[in-house]
C-alpha cells in the first residue's frame, strides 16, 4: 500500500511529462486513487497497527524503510484529499489564472515528497524529502509569473541553506553514532555536545523550512506571490513536512536534558510567532499576506505544544500538535482558496478588495469565515478541539496562567484579523464591483476543506484518542 | 570517541572552515549569486565532512582503512540533489535578470548590484 | 409519547428553525413567497414541538438527547423545565420578531440572507436554552456570537461596521475567556449535565482558588452579553442595527442569553451552596446593582430613542443577575420570570421604536411629541412597555420587580430594595418623560420622514400586529400571574425543582 | 370577598370585609358618582373631554380598586392606577402652569408609589409571603417599613410636610377633578395607612405622638400658608393640607386609644370628603354665583359644614375628636390642655381661612365668563345642590352608624365661639385695613423650583463619560517594519546562527 502511494505520483509525473494535455486529468486521478489508497492504509494500520516495508528487499538498516503509523496514514489521507481538492480548484480555474502546465506534474511531485517524508523514518531520506519539497515548493511558487520570482528564489536560498543545515547535523550524528534510522539512533542515543549540535543544526534547519519564528520571514511573501492553488498547498503542507520531522527529533531522539533546554525555546518562539504573525497579520493591507501571517501565526501554535509537550511530557499536548496541524491544514487551504478566489473576481491584491464581498461572493466569503473560525478555534471547529486539548493540558499541569493568558491573547489577534476580513465583507456602503460573474464551484470548493474542519468536531474523541496516544 | 589522528583533524578542520566561509559568504551576500555560490561551498564543506567521517564512522568496530559505503551513497545522492537544487537557482536567477531587464534597468543588471528582496 | 421522540424533540426544535433558514440562503430575492412560508412554516413547527415538550416536562418528563464530542463533554441537548423556559420565550418573540422583520424589510436589499441568519440566531439561541452542559452551552454561545454579527452589520454602513467590531472585539474575546473557563472547570470536575445543586460541591475543597478563577472567567464573559458594569460598551452601539434585529438581540438573543448562562452557571454548574461555600454572590450582586444603577442613569441622557432602549436594557437585565445572586428562591423566582419579561417588555419597546422610525422617520426622543395622535396604537404599546419598565402593575414588570423585592428581604439584603426603588425612579425619569411627549404635548412641525404605509391603519399591519400581540402579552402575564400558563408559575415550578435537590 | 389569587397575581383578592372599607366604598362611590354627574355636565364643552374621561375612568376604577383590595399587590394596583392617571386629570387644562403642577405631581407620586412599593414588600416580606393585608396585622413592624410606608403613602395623603405638590396641582386641574383630588383620591393614603399599619403595633404607639404633632403642625400650616394666597382654589387646596393634618392626628389617636377612634376617623373622611368636593366645585362655577343669593347659600352651608357649625357633621367630628384627644392615652410631655386650646385656636384658623375663601370668591365673579347653556348651568347646580344637601344629611348618618356622641349645648358653644370670634377677627382686619406687604401673598412655592431643578437633574443633555485613551502605534509600527523586513535573507540566517549560539549555550 504504501509502496502504491509513493509510485502512483512517480508515475502520474512521468505520465504528465509524456502526454502534456491530459496532465489535469492525470493529476486528478492520481490524486484519486492515492486518496482512496490512503484510507485502506488508515484502515489498515487501525486495524493491525503500525505497518513497515523495506524497500527492495534489503535489510533493515540498509534498505530505505518506511512506515505507517496512524498519525502518518492520517497525513497521507490529508495530502492526497487536498492535493485532490486543489486539482479541482486549479482545473476550474486554470484557464483564468493561467497557471502553467508545470503545476500538474509539480503538484504531484510534492505529493510524492510529502507521502515519502510522512513515511520515512531515516533521518537521510527525510533529508531527500526535504529537498525535494522545498524545490518543487520553489517552482510551485514561481509559477506565477515574473512577480513571484524574487521571493522565490529567497525561500529557494533560505530553504537551501536550512537544508544543508539539516544535511550537516545529519552528517555529524552519523559520524557519532553510524546509524540513520531513527528508531535505532535513539536506542544508541547520548546527550554529549556533538550529537547536541547535530541535533540544534538539524533543528534550525528544519525550523527554517518550515518558516517557523524567527526564521519565518520568506514565507509571507512568497505565499502570498504564488497562484491561490500553490499557496493552498504550501500552507496546508508543505510546512508542516519539516515541522514533522522536528518532532520526530525532538520527541524520539533528544535526551532528557536536551529536551529540559529546549523545550522553553521552541514555546517562547511559538508564542512570539502567534503574537507578532497575528500582530503582523492583523496589520498588513494585502490579503493573501494576511492569511500567510496567519500560517507563521497558526505554526506558533504547533510551536507552542510542541515545547509544552517536550516541558510536561503530557499526551494531550501531543494531540493539541497534531490537530493544530490537521486543523490548520485544512482551515488554511479553505482560506487561500477563499481569498485567491475573491481577489481574482473581485480584481485587487489589497484587503480592501473584499469590501462587499458578502454580497458579490457570499460563498467564498461564508468559506473564509468558516475556516477562519476554525483559525480561531471557535467550537465545533478543528481549531477548537485543538486548543481545547492545549487547554486542558495547560489546566491540568497547574500553575500555568502565563501560557493561558498568552493563548488568549493570540486568540484574540487571530479573531481580529480573521473578523478584520469579514467585517469588511460586510461592507454595503461601498463595495468593489467584481470583473467578471463570480464562479460557483471554485467557491464550493474552497468551502470544503472549511466545512471538513468543523466536522472534525464531530469525530473529536476518535481523533483525540488516536493523537493522543501515538504523540509519535 | 576515540583519539582522532591529526590527519582527520586537519580534514574536519578544512570542512569546518569551508562550511564557515559559505556561511560568511551567504549571510554578508548581498549578490544572490554570490549566496548560491556560497551555499554551494557550505555544501563542499558538508560533504568532505562526510567524507572524512566515512573513515571514521565506523572506527570503533574495523579498522581505519575500512570506508563506510553508506555514506558514500549518502554524498552521492546529496552531490546530485545540491547540483539540481544550484542548477535551479541558476536558473530562477536568470529569469529574474530577464525580467529586471524587461523593466529596462541595464545599469543596474550590469553591476550586479541587485538591492535584497 | 415514545422515547425516540423524547430523544430526538430537542433537536427538531433546533432543526425546525436551522434548516428552513439554510434553505432561505440559498434563495433568491424574488422568492418572497417562499421565503415568507418557509419561515412561517418553520416558526409554526417550533412553537408546535415547544407546546409538546412543554406538556411532558411540565408532566415531570426529560429530554435527553447527546452526539459524542471531547472526552467527558459530549454535545447534549437536554429539556429542562429551565431550559423551556427560555425556548419558549425566544419561541414565541421569534414568532413575532419574524412578522416584524417581513414587515420592517419589505422592498430592502438581501432580505434572504437576513432571515437566513435569522433564524441561525435563533437556532442558536435555542440551542443555548437546550444545552445540556458547559461544552455545548459554549458552542451555541459562540455560535450565536456568529449568527448575530451579520445581523448587527446588515445595514452595512460604516456606523454599523463599527458597531459589529465593536461587538466582536466584545463577544468574541468573551467566547474566548468562556473557553478557558470551560476548560479550566472541565479540567477539575469534566463537563457533567447541569444539575440542580451544581455539580461542582465535591470539588470545593482543595480547589477554592481555581474554582472562583474559573466562575470569575465565565461571568466575566457572560457579563459580555448580559452587559454588566464594565462590560456593557457594545450593546448601546449595536442598536444601529435594523429594529427587528436590536429587538431579537435585547429582548431574546445575546443579552439574554448571557443571562440565561448566569443562570446556568449559578443554579446548575455551581449551586447554591458552593457559591455560598465561595462565597461568590456578594460580589455578583454588587456588580449587578451597580449595572442596575448605572444603566438606568446612563439612559437618562441619551436622546437617541433606541440608544435609551439600549441603556435600559443593560440596567434591566441585571435585575435578572441580580435575582439569581441573591441565592433565595423568592429572588430566583423573580430573576427568572423577569427573564421572560423583560424580553417581551423590551421587545415591545422595540417595535414600537422601529415603528415610529419606519413610519415617521422618528429617530429622537425630542421627535416624538405629539406621536400619540398620529399612532395611537404603537404609542399605547410603548406607553404599557414602559409603565413594565418601571414596574407598575399590572403590567409584567412590577410582578417581577415584586418577587425580586421580596427576595432581597427574603435573604436580608433590604439595601437592594433601596437599590430597587432607585432604579424604579430612575426608569421613570427616563420612560414618562418620552410617555408625556407622546401623548401631552403638540405635534411640532413635520414629521422627520413620514410613508404611508396602510390606508387603513396607521402603519403597516406587519409592523403594527406584534407589538400589539407582545403589549397584550405583558399586561396578560402581569394581570394573569397566577394561571398555570404564565411564567411566573413556570418560574416557581423551575425553582422548586432547582432547590428541591436537598 | 373574591378570592381571585388563583387566576391574576398571587394572594390577590377583593372584598369589603372591614368595617372601614364598606362605608369608605360607599362614600367614594357616592361622591364619585355625584361629581361625575356633575363633571358630565362641565366638560360638556370640553375640546378634550375624551380625555378627561378616559382619566377620570382610570382613576375612578382605580380608587375604587383600592378600597375593596385585599391583598397588598391590587391596593397597590389601584393606588398606582389612581395616581397616574390623575395626572392626566392634573394637566387637563394643559396650560404652562398645569404642566408644571403636573410635573411635580408626578415626581412626587412616582416617589410616592417607589416608597409604598418598598415598604409593602418589607411588610410581605415580614409577614412570610402572606399578601393578605388582614394577616399582616399581626406582624410587628419595623421602623423601616413604617417609615416607607408613611412617606410613600403620605406623599399622596398630603399632610405637613409632604404636601407640596397639593396647592400646585389642585388649583390647575378643572373643578370636579379637583373635587375628587381634595376630596376622595388623597384619602387612598390615609386608607392606606389604616390598611397597613396596624394601630395597636408597639412601635406605632411609639411613634404615634410624633403624628399627632405632626398632624398637629399641618392642621396650622395649611391654614396660615392659604390665608397668603388669594386664589380660591390655592386655599382650599391649602385646606386640605390643613384638614388631612386632623385626619392624621385621628389616625395617631387610633393607636393612642386603641382603635377607639375609628369610628371618628371614618365620620371625618367622609365629612371633609363631602364639603371639599363641595367647596372646589362652587370654586370652579364661582362666577355664576354673582348675584344669586341661594347658590352664595349653598357655598355658606358647605363652608359652616366646614367651619363645624352645630348640627354640621363638622361639629359632630371636632367634638368627637376633641373627646377621643382627652380619652387617649398620651405621652406625659404632650398636655391635654395645651393641645385642646391648640385645637380651638386651629377651629378659629378653620373659620378664618374659609372666611378669607369666601373673600377672594367674591373677587373673582367679576372675571369669570361662563358660555355654557341654561340647562347645563341649571344641572349643574342642581348637582352642587345635591352634595351640599348630602353633607348636611351626613350627621344622622354618623349618629346612626357610627354612634358618633351628639355635642352637648356647652360643647357647641365651644364650637361656636370659635366661629363668631374669627368673624370677628376677620372683619376687624377688615376694618382696620390690615394688610401684609404685597410680596408676601401668593409666593411661589420652591416645590416648583426643585421641581425644575430636579427635572434638569434627571433630563441632563450630556453626562460625563470616559473614553479609552487612543494611542497611535503607527509610527513606531513602521519604524519596525522598516528596520526588520530587509534584507531577508542575511537576517534570517544571521538570526539562525544567533539562534544556534543561544540554544547551545542555554545547555542543550
Amino acid at each position: 500500500m504504501m509502496v502504491v502511494l509513493l509510485v502512483l505520483p512517480l508515475l502520474g509525473t512521468l505520465f504528465m511529462l509524456l502526454w502534456p494535455k491530459i496532465a489535469p486529468l492525470l493529476a486528478l486521478l492520481t490524486a484519486s486513487v492515492c486518496s482512496l489508497a490512503a484510507l485502506q492504509l488508515l484502515f489498515l494500520v487501525s486495524e493491525q497497527g503500525n505497518q513497515q516495508v523495506l524497500l527492495a528487499g534489503w535489510p533493515s538498516g540498509l534498505a530505505i524503510s518506511l512506515e505507517a503509523n496512524s498519525l502518518s496514514s492520517l497525513l497521507i489521507l490529508l495530502t492526497a484529499l487536498l492535493q485532490l481538492l486543489v486539482g479541482l480548484y486549479a482545473f476550474a480555474t486554470h484557464r483564468r489564472d493561467k497557471l502553467g502546465a508545470g503545476f500538474w506534474p509539480l503538484s504531484c511531485m510534492l505529493q510524492l515528497g510529502l507521502t515519502a517524508l510522512w513515511l520515512s523514518r531515516d533521518l537521510f531520506n527525510l533529508y531527500v524529502c526535504l529537498e525535494l519539497l522545498g524545490i518543487v515548493a520553489v517552482a510551485l511558487v514561481s509559477l506565477s509569473g515574473d512577480k513571484a520570482i524574487k521571493p522565490a528564489l529567497n525561500y529557494l536560498l533560505l530553504s537551501l541553506f536550512g537544508s544543508l543545515c539539516y544535511l550537516l547535523g545529519v552528517a555529524i550524528l552519523y559520524g557519532a553514532y553510524g546509524v540513520l534510522d531513527i528508531t535505532v539512533l535513539a536506542a544508541r542515543w547520548q546527550a554529549d555536545l556533538p550529537s547536541s549540535i547535530a541535533l540544534l543544526l538539524m533543528t534550525l534547519g528544519l525550523m527554517l523550512k518550515a518558516a517557523l519564528w524567527p526564521l519565518h520571514g520568506w514565507l509571507p511573501a512568497a505565499h502570498a506571490a504564488a497562484p491561490a492553488p500553490v499557496s493552498a498547498l504550501l500552507s496546508a503542507l508543505v510546512v508542516k513536512g519539516p515541522l514533522f520531522i522536528l518532532c520526530l527529533l525532538w520527541l524520539q531522539l533528544a535526551g532528557a536534558t536536551q529536551v529540559a533546554a529546549v523545550a522553553p525555546w521552541f514555546a517562547g518562539c511559538g508564542l512570539a510567532a502567534l503574537l507578532l504573525g497575528g500582530v503582523s497579520a492583523l496589520r498588513t493591507p494585502f490579503a493573501k499576506n494576511m492569511v500567510a501571517y496567519s500560517t507563521v501565526a497558526q505554526l506558533g501554535y504547533a510551536m507552542l505544544a510542541l515545547g509544552l509537550l517536550l516541558r510536561f511530557n503530557q499526551p494531550l499536548f501531543a494531540a493539541a500538535l497534531w490537530l493544530f496541524v490537521l486543523a490548520h491544514a485544512l482551515a488554511k487551504a479553505a482560506c487561500f482558496l477563499a481569498i485567491g478566489e475573491i481577489t481574482a473576481t473581485l480584481g485587487g491584491k489589497r484587503i480592501n478588495t473584499l469590501k462587499g464581498a458578502s454580497q458579490t461572493m457570499p460563498l467564498a466569503m461564508f468559506a473564509f469565515a468558516v475556516a477562519g473560525g476554525s483559525l480561531i478555534g471557535l467550537p465545533p471547529s478543528g481549531g477548537f478541539l485543538a486548543k481545547w486539548a492545549l487547554l486542558q493540558g495547560l489546566w491540568l499541569q497547574g500553575g500555568q496562567l502565563f501560557w493561558l493568558l498568552a493563548i488568549v491573547l493570540a486568540t484574540l489577534l487571530s479573531a481580529a484579523y480573521v473578523f478584520r476580513a469579514v467585517v469588511l465583507a460586510f461592507d454595503r456602503a461601498d463595495p468593489v464591483a467584481p470583473d467578471f460573474a463570480p464562479r460557483i464551484l471554485p467557491q464550493w470548493l474552497a468551502l470544503l476543506p472549511a466545512l471538513a474542519v468543523w466536522a472534525m468536531a464531530l469525530y473529536s474523541e476518535p481523533l483525540l484518542q488516536l493523537l493522543k496516544q501515538e504523540g509519535l | 570517541m576515540t583519539d582522532l589522528s591529526s590527519q582527520l583533524l586537519l580534514y574536519i578542520g578544512t570542512a569546518a572552515g569551508l562550511f564557515g566561509i559559505g556561511l560568511y559568504g551567504f549571510i554578508v551576500g548581498p549578490q544572490t549569486l554570490r549566496r548560491i555560490l556560497a551555499l554551494n561551498i557550505i555544501g563542499a564543506g558538508i560533504f568532505m565532512l562526510m567524507v572524512v567521517l566515512a573513515y571514521r564512522g565506523l572506527a570503533e568496530e574495523a579498522a581505519l582503512t575500512l570506508t563506510d559505503p553508506v555514506l558514500h551513497a549518502l554524498i552521492l545522492t546529496g552531490l546530485v540533489v545540491a547540483v539540481s537544487a544550484t542548477a535551479f537557482a541558476l536558473a530562477l536567477l536568470t529569469r529574474l535578470n530577464q525580467a529586471k531587464s524587461a523593466q529596462c534597468k541595464p545599469d543596474q543588471l550590469r553591476h550586479g548590484q541587485e538591492p535584497e528582496q | 409519547m415514545s422515547p425516540f421522540w423524547q430523544q430526538y424533540l430537542p433537536l427538531s426544535i433546533i432543526l425546525s428553525s436551522l434548516l428552513p433558514g439554510l434553505i432561505i440562503f440559498t434563495l433568491k430575492e424574488t422568492q418572497v413567497k417562499l421565503r415568507i412560508s418557509l419561515n412561517l412554516f418553520g416558526v409554526g413547527v417550533k412553537l408546535l414541538l415547544v407546546l409538546l415538550m412543554w406538556q411532558a416536562v411540565k408532566a415531570g418528563q426529560q429530554f435527553y438527547f447527546s452526539l459524542p464530542f471531547l472526552p467527558g463533554a459530549d454535545l447534549v441537548l437536554q429539556g429542562d423545565a429551565l431550559s423551556l423556559l427560555f425556548v419558549v420565550l425566544s419561541s414565541v418573540l421569534w414568532l413575532a420578531t419574524t412578522i416584524y422583520a417581513i414587515g420592517y424589510l419589505e422592498q430592502s436589499p438581501l432580505r434572504s440572507r437576513f432571515f437566513g441568519y435569522f433564524s441561525l440566531c435563533v437556532s442558536a439561541t435555542v440551542g443555548l436554552a437546550l444545552a445540556g452542559n458547559l461544552v455545548t452551552f459554549l458552542l451555541f454561545y459562540e455560535l450565536l456570537t456568529l449568527a448575530t454579527f451579520p445581523l448587527v452589520v446588515h445595514r452595512g454602513t460604516p456606523e454599523s461596521l463599527a458597531a459589529g467590531r465593536r461587538y466582536l472585539a466584545y463577544t468574541l474575546s468573551g467566547g474566548v475567556i468562556l473557553m478557558l473557563g470551560v476548560a479550566l472547570l472541565h479540567s477539575l470536575v469534566q463537563s457533567p449535565l447541569f444539575t440542580p445543586g451544581g455539580y461542582v460541591a465535591a470539588a470545593v475543597s482543595g480547589n477554592e482558588g481555581l474554582l472562583m478563577l474559573a466562575f470569575a472567567l465565565m461571568i466575566m464573559v457572560l457579563g459580555v452579553k448580559a452587559a454588566l458594569l464594565p462590560l456593557h460598551g457594545w450593546l448601546p452601539q449595536a442598536m444601529v442595527a435594523p429594529a427587528p434585529v436590536s429587538a431579537l438581540l435585547h429582548a431574546v438573543a445575546v443579552v439574554k442569553a448571557g443571562a440565561f448562562g448566569i443562570i446556568r452557571l449559578v443554579y446548575d454548574v455551581f449551586g447554591v451552596e458552593s457559591m455560598q461555600a465561595l462565597q461568590l454572590a456578594q460580589p455578583l450582586m454588587l456588580l449587578a446593582a451597580a449595572t442596575i444603577l448605572y444603566g438606568s442613569w446612563r439612559a437618562l441622557a441619551q436622546q437617541d430613542i433606541k440608544r435609551r432602549l439600549a441603556y435600559s436594557t443593560i440596567s434591566q437585565v441585571s435585575y435578572i443577575t441580580l435575582g439569581v445572586a441573591m441565592l433565595g428562591p423568592l429572588a430566583a423566582v423573580g430573576g427568572l420570570v423577569h427573564l421572560v419579561h423583560q424580553g417581551v417588555m423590551k421587545i415591545t419597546l422595540f417595535f414600537c421604536a422601529g415603528n415610529f422610525a419606519e413610519t415617521l422617520g422618528i429617530h429622537k426622543i425630542r421627535e416624538l411629541n405629539g406621536v400619540g395622535r398620529r399612532m395611537p396604537v404603537t404609542a399605547m404599546a410603548f406607553t404599557l412597555g414602559a409603565l413594565g419598565m418601571i414596574g407598575i402593575p399590572p403590567t409584567a414588570g412590577f410582578i417581577s420587580k415584586w418577587y425580586l423585592g421580596l427576595g432581597a428581604a427574603e435573604v436580608g439584603q433590604n439595601w437592594l430594595i433601596l437599590v430597587f426603588a432607585l432604579s424604579g425612579l430612575l426608569n421613570a425619569a427616563y420612560f414618562l418623560p418620552v410617555v408625556y411627549r407622546m401623548w401631552f404635548l403638540p405635534q411640532s412641525g413635520r414629521w422627520p420622514a413620514e410613508q404611508r404605509l396602510s390606508n387603513r391603519f396607521e402603519t403597516h399591519w406587519m409592523l403594527l400586529l406584534p407589538a400589539i400581540f407582545t403589549a397584550i402579552l405583558l399586561l396578560l402575564m402581569g394581570l394573569f400571574a397566577s394561571t398555570e400558563l404564565s411564567p411566573l408559575s413556570w418560574s416557581q415550578l423551575i425553582v422548586e425543582r432547582e432547590f428541591r435537590h436537598d | 370577598m373574591i378570592d381571585l389569587s388563583n387566576w391574576l397575581w398571587p394572594g390577590a383578592g377583593l372584598g369589603l370585609t372591614d368595617a372601614f372599607t364598606r362605608p369608605w366604598w360607599c362614600f367614594s362611590l357616592v361622591l364619585w358618582l355625584l361629581v361625575g354627574a356633575f363633571s358630565l355636565l362641565s366638560q360638556r364643552h370640553d375640546a378634550r373631554a375624551g380625555r378627561y374621561w378616559l382619566f377620570f375612568a382610570l382613576c375612578f376604577a382605580g380608587n375604587m380598586l383600592l378600597i375593596a383590595a385585599l391583598d397588598a399587590v391590587s391596593f397597590y394596583l389601584g393606588f398606582s392606577l389612581m395616581s397616574l392617571a390623575a395626572y392626566g386629570l392634573v394637566i387637563h387644562n394643559n396650560t404652562a402652569k398645569a404642566r408644571r403642577a403636573g410635573r411635580l405631581y408626578l415626581q412626587l407620586a412616582v416617589l410616592g408609589e417607589i416608597l409604598l412599593f418598598s415598604g409593602l414588600l418589607l411588610r410581605a416580606s415580614a409577614a412570610g409571603g402572606q399578601y393578605d393585608w388582614h394577616s399582616w396585622q399581626a406582624v410587628p413592624l419595623e421602623p423601616l417599613s413604617l417609615s416607607l410606608l408613611l412617606l410613600g403613602l403620605g406623599l399622596k395623603a398630603g399632610f405637613w410636610p409632604l404636601h407640596w405638590w397639593l396647592p400646585q396641582a389642585h388649583p390647575v386641574a378643572p373643578a370636579p377633578a379637583s373635587a375628587l383630588l381634595s376630596g376622595v383620591m388623597i384619602k387612598a393614603g390615609l386608607l392606606g395607612m389604616l390598611m397597613f399599619i396596624p394601630a395597636t403595633d408597639t412601635l406605632m404607639q411609639q411613634w404615634a405622638p410624633l403624628l399627632l404633632i405632626t398632624g398637629l403642625i399641618s392642621a396650622f400650616y395649611g391654614v396660615l400658608a392659604g390665608l397668603l394666597h388669594t386664589q380660591p382654589k390655592v386655599i382650599l387646596a391649602y385646606s386640605s393640607v390643613s384638614q388631612m393634618g386632623y385626619l392624621l392626628m385621628l389616625f395617631a389617636l387610633l393607636s393612642l386609644t386603641g382603635v377607639a377612634a375609628l369610628p371618628v376617623l371614618l365620620a371625618y373622611v367622609v365629612h371633609h370628603g363631602m364639603a371639599k368636593a363641595s367647596l372646589f366645585l362652587y370654586a370652579g362655577m364661582a362666577g355664576e354665583a354673582a348675584g344669586r343669593i341661594w347658590r352664595q347659600a349653598l357655598f355658606w352651608l358647605a363652608a359652616l359644614a366646614m367651619m363645624a357649625l352645630p348640627l354640621s357633621s363638622g361639629a359632630l367630628v371636632k367634638t368627637a375628636l376633641k373627646a377621643k384627644l382627652t380619652a387617649a392615652s398620651l405621652p406625659g410631655w404632650l398636655s391635654i390642655d395645651v393641645l385642646s386650646s391648640l385645637l380651638t385656636s386651629g377651629a378659629v384658623l378653620t373659620a378664618l381661612l374659609l372666611l378669607h375663601l369666601a373673600a377672594q370668591l367674591r373677587a373673582v365673579k367679576a372675571s369669570a365668563v361662563t358660555k355654557a347653556s341654561a340647562n347645563n348651568t341649571a344641572g349643574r347646580w342642581a348637582l352642587f345642590t345635591l352634595l351640599v344637601g348630602t353633607l348636611w344629611a351626613l350627621p344622622w348618618f354618623m349618629l346612626q352608624y357610627w354612634q358618633l356622641p351628639l355635642p352637648t349645648l356647652s360643647q357647641s358653644g365651644a364650637l361656636i365661639a370659635p366661629v363668631l370670634f374669627a368673624v370677628l377677627l376677620r372683619w376687624l382686619w377688615y376694618k382696620l385695613g390690615w394688610q401684609l406687604p404685597q410680596h408676601y401673598y401668593n409666593r411661589n412655592a420652591p416645590a416648583l423650583y426643585y421641581s425644575l431643578k430636579l427635572k434638569r437633574l434627571y433630563q441632563p443633555v450630556s453626562q460625563p463619560q470616559w473614553h479609552w485613551p487612543t494611542i497611535t502605534l503607527r509610527p513606531l509600527e513602521r519604524r519596525l517594519n522598516r528596520a526588520l523586513n530587509r534584507p531577508l535573507v542575511s537576517t534570517t540566517a544571521l538570526l539562525c546562527c544567533l539562534l544556534f549560539v543561544m540554544i547551545l549555550l542555554s545547555g542543550v
